[in-house]
């Protein structure tokens, strides 16, 4: 498998409902996968809808290279994830994928992997990736409530899930980093994986610093192209303005000017 | 089969299809989509005099059939072109015209100054609409005045072809276009992006960090076809049109409006491959409508 | 419930919602689809001295997200508007704004006289986008020396609020809005149709019969607010602000940007009713973000 | 029955394809139709088409107000109308309707009726509207090719056909002004309404002036609006510039700038 950028119509292979926000598309190539790691994301051409001008991106959030498929889970924001929500099976989806670096395969077995929202996306890739690597990581992932739990069969293959609701109607109660895990004094973990809102990442990065913990977080930006040629989407680092979409999404929070 | 080669001042394009600078990089990131060698021309990003940061973030909105974007011309400089990205992109099979900018006359001399010291690239586009810092802001493009100057102290220095790319953001382009060709330009692009400002109601602020930014894609298309034309039947050097082209059809307006080639700009981003997809589709309207060379589209508006 | 009332220059309006010039006829046609009462204002179609015929058919072309015109103040002239159309609306139960045209400053001086003396116009808006014929067809908007002299002159003869609606063709709407102002001018409407231009690539024809034509519709709102917001922080009198407004949210951001009322143009062609919706849409976004007066949204933009 | 014009969703109950080019959409109305005239015509609002931002006009095929269902003939042209053969039972279509003047009653029997391409559209309605006044009109439609003809039987129900394609593969061969019935000294018609191509239409009007009947034409333009307000579609008339959704889209040939 080599690494080389694609763009191709996949074809809709499935589009199921997990609640009244979020969706799984399943995607079907043309042609056999490149390598994808885990981390990366797609750029997606939403036709018919005459209020999305440019693509959109998503987090990989599945593939299976036996079935040439790749999964995408969306929450419906606007009009571009409402246009996808409708997606019947059959239906071509254009493509530019895989883009982005990944996250990095850690140098410990102690690995916690935290999501909120629709940042748990990329997270199951990442846990699967971490498996085949002998590494079971605990995964905590942040709901805002009960109806929006789900997958947890699903992520409990690849490690141990611990979930947190906003208002408590499933798991502990409370933002993600008011989980208990991190109430310790000292946390068991030496590299934490984290995707979510920005809000959410920078708790987490302050948490990782205090406890000096090695941690990645994967940006979201408002991208144009999504395979660096705008510099739209950068963010500042310690080598300056970074493009999220080549040198990102993942980045370690040493690398980022947050405080 | 159609000729769809082309000579602009002097200078040989296999076709008319080339891409806008600050939408194609430096082509290396289009390798894995297409083959750069069936372009006439690749248009690099700016280069300035010296290291540039570019505007903060954010820098893009999505706006009705287009976008703002205030990248703010991030770049290396003009040193970290020649030494680091020249040699990677001077043996593409197209020709690599590199977009000049600054902020001060000495600045747009020096960088061309050194672009002219590359074999490699046949031309360069002065980007007049950035803001001249010695003068209070006010954009080189803006100024007729300051457009003849800017051209003619470049001309002094460059040896090669000289394009100078205007603002539309004037009352007449006209006036802005005479006042390069004044200066000595061999050919005027035409247009870089119209001023613009997208707002967020829900947060009451402005989307973008810059307040204001530059809006491309479709939305600009009839402002862009009106100044080729405006500008077409007011000069008399060739013309490089570009505002808002997504397809063959798009490509083939700026063409009959005066146009002698044209570059594809935001529509890379949502098609990575649309700018060969451009010189197909302007072939096979050659051959429906039997045009021979492609030279007899130029500016073939009929308006009797 | 939140107060969407608004004084402009000493006029109380209802809400800041009206209709724009040469998109509502006279209003009339609009009466089977919606309450005319719970409109601000209504905007009529230019008045010209004299009845003009306007532009040859073709007359519009569809772009992306918006739409070329070429109509050209077809109107009967300012005796029928005052015999025949003013008394059928000048009982509507909304403010009626007439928009005064003319191709030399003695015309627009005319027509501002006559639309004087009808009790029911409190207002008028100077379409100054117009050719003046005696300068060779340069737009008395272009050009600020005339901007002010166009102004100053009807200022003389016209005793009701005096609003100028300026042309986005130019390098400054900063210069044209303060040239409007020093001429008398209590409002300033911005903004007219962008020069633009459309072609028929299989009749190699342009679809418009005058060419080039106006574009307006969402396209254009990125352009629209950029001025709006540079002409509120500019000069100090109150701002209708339009372009391509086709919701509530579009009309909140040119609030937010400077503007003291709105008008709904192009949108009226395909949702008739759509100005209504942005009423109650305005009033729904106060409600839910806690403003009591439109007047706390006017220029609201955070900034720092 | 009042003359109102209306802003309403109405909902396809019927989407039925006649050939590659051309389908009619039937249309329920949710609440009684207003008086609707034949030669009227509706303005559509295509969603979900990113290139067609103003309404489409077609002109009412046929009314049913028993049923309260009006029908479309629509020929697929480009983006806009393309969306709407997609359309399925169910789903719903925001029209501005009824919009224009009509055909107006003739004062005599012997009326034809003559339509090409998709200006076929508007004939039914008003061989209908004939019948229920007594009159059975001769009704020549003209058609690209056999594959193109239809609804013939449907026409015959209000008076006698006649079909002429331009390839002869049904009817006669040649444009509809070649047909024989054009080719008698006398001919025996004292009313023609027509609609179809501009060429068609003059060619028709030239042909009435040449025997003085009375003829009156379907114009199409460019619409922005569709009732009255942007003057976007005018033609000139005798009293000069005036606006073919308001004043038309049905005009009498005197009235007609046709040299
Ligand atoms: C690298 C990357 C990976 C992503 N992965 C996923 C994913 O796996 N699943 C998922 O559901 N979403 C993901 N997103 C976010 C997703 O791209 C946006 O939600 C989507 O583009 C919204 O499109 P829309 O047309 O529905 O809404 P829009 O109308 O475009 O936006 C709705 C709202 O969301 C905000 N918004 C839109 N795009 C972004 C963005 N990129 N960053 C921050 N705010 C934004 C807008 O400001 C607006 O307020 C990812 C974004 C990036 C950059
Ligand atoms: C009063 C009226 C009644 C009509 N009735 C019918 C009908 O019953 N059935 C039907 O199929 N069509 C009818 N039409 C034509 C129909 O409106 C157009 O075919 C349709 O708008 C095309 O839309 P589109 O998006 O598919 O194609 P577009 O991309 O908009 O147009 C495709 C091509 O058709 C041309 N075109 C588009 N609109 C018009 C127009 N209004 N006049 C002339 N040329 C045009 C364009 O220039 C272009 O070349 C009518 C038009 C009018 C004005
Ligand atoms: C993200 C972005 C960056 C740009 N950077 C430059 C630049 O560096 N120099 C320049 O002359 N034009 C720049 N432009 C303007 C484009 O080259 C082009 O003139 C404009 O986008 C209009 O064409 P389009 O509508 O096809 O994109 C940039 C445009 C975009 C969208
Ligand atoms: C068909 C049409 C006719 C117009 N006629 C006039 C006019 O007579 N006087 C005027 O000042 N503006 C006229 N305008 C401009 C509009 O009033 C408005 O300034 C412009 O369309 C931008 O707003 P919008 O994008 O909301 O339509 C016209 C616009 C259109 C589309
Ligand atoms: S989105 Fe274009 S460079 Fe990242
Ligand atoms: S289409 Fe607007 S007046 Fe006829």
């Amino acid at each position: 498998m080599e690494l080389k950028k694609l763009v191709e119509d996949l074809q809709v292979v499935d589009n199921t409902r997990l609640n009244h926000r979020h969706f799984i598309l399943e995607l079907l190539a043309p042609e056999k996968f490149p390598l994808i790691l885990p981390g990366q994301f797609v750029q997606v051409l939403v036709e018919d809808s005459p209020s999305t001008f440019l693509r959109r991106p998503f987090s990989i959030h599945s593939v299976d290279y036996q079935k040439n498929t790749l999964r995408l889970l969306i929450q419906i924001k606007g009009p571009g994830t409402a246009q996808l929500s409708k997606l019947k099976s059959g239906d071509h989806l254009n493509l530019i994928y895989p883009l982005g670096n990944s996250f990095s395969l850690p140098f410990t077995k102690d690995v916690l992997l935290v999501g909120g929202g629709c940042g748990v996306a990329p997270l199951l890739f990442l846990a699967q990736f971490l498996n085949q690597n002998n590494i079971h990581p605990t995964i905590l992932l942040g709901f805002r409530t009960k109806e929006e739990v789900s997958e947890i069969e699903t992520y409990s293959a690849y490690g141990k899930v611990l979930v947190i609701t906003d208002d408590g109607t499933e798991g502990e109660k409370g933002l993600v980093v008011d989980h208990s895990i991190f109430q310790k004094e000292r946390l068991e973990f030496k590299k934490i994986f984290c995707c979510g809102p920005d809000a959410m990442m920078k708790a987490v990065a302050k948490i990782a610093r205090m406890h000096r913990i090695d941690c990645e977080v994967s940006l979201e930006n408002t991208m144009a192209c999504g395979f660096g040629v705008c510099l739209c989407c950068i963010t500042p680092t310690d080598k300056g303005n970074e493009r999220v979409c080549v040198e990102g999404p993942v980045f370690n929070i040493n690398r980022l000017k947050w405080q | 089969m159609p000729d769809l080669s082309i000579h602009i001042a002097g200078l040989h394009f296999k076709n008319p299809v080339t891409t806008a600078s600050g939408t194609y990089g430096y082509g290396d990131e289009f390798r894995d989509f297409m083959d750069l060698g069936k372009l006439g021309g690749i248009f690099v990003k700016a280069v300035t005099g010296k290291n540039r940061d570019g505007n903060a973030y954010p820098r893009m909105a999505e706006t009705p059939s287009g976008m703002l974007n205030s990248v703010g011309l991030q770049n290396k400089g003009v040193d970290h072109f020649c030494h680091e990205i020249y040699p990677k992109i001077k043996d593409f099979n197209t020709h690599i015209i590199v977009n000049v900018s600054g902020s001060t006359v000495e600045e747009y001399v020096e960088v061309a100054e050194r672009i002219n010291e590359l074999d490699n690239v046949p031309a360069i586009e002065l980007n007049i609409s950035c803001p001249n810092v010695k003068l209070g802001g006010m954009a080189f493009g803006t100024v007729p005045a300051m457009a003849t100057e800017v051209t003619a102290e470049v001309r002094k220095v460059y040896k090669k072809v000289l394009m100078v790319k205007l603002s539309p953001n004037v009352t007449s382009i006209t006036d802005l276009a005479k006042a390069a060709v004044d200066g000595g330009a061999d050919v005027i692009t035409l247009i870089n992006t119209l001023l613009g400002m997208a707002i967020d109601v829900e947060r009451r602020r402005p989307i973008l960090s810059t307040i204001t930014g530059g809006l491309s894609g479709p939305a600009i298309k009839p402002v862009a076809l009106r100044m080729v034309w405006q500008v077409h039947k007011a000069v008399h050097v060739p013309i490089i049109g570009l505002g808002g082209i997504m397809n063959a059809t798009d490509a083939i307006e700026f063409l009959l409006a005066g146009a002698s080639a044209v570059q594809v700009g935001t529509a890379n981003f949502i098609d990575p491959t649309v700018s060969v997809k451009i010189v197909d589709g302007i072939e096979a309207y050659m051959t429906r409508h039997k045009v021979k060379s492609v030279s007899e589209l130029i500016g073939a508006l009929r308006t009797e």
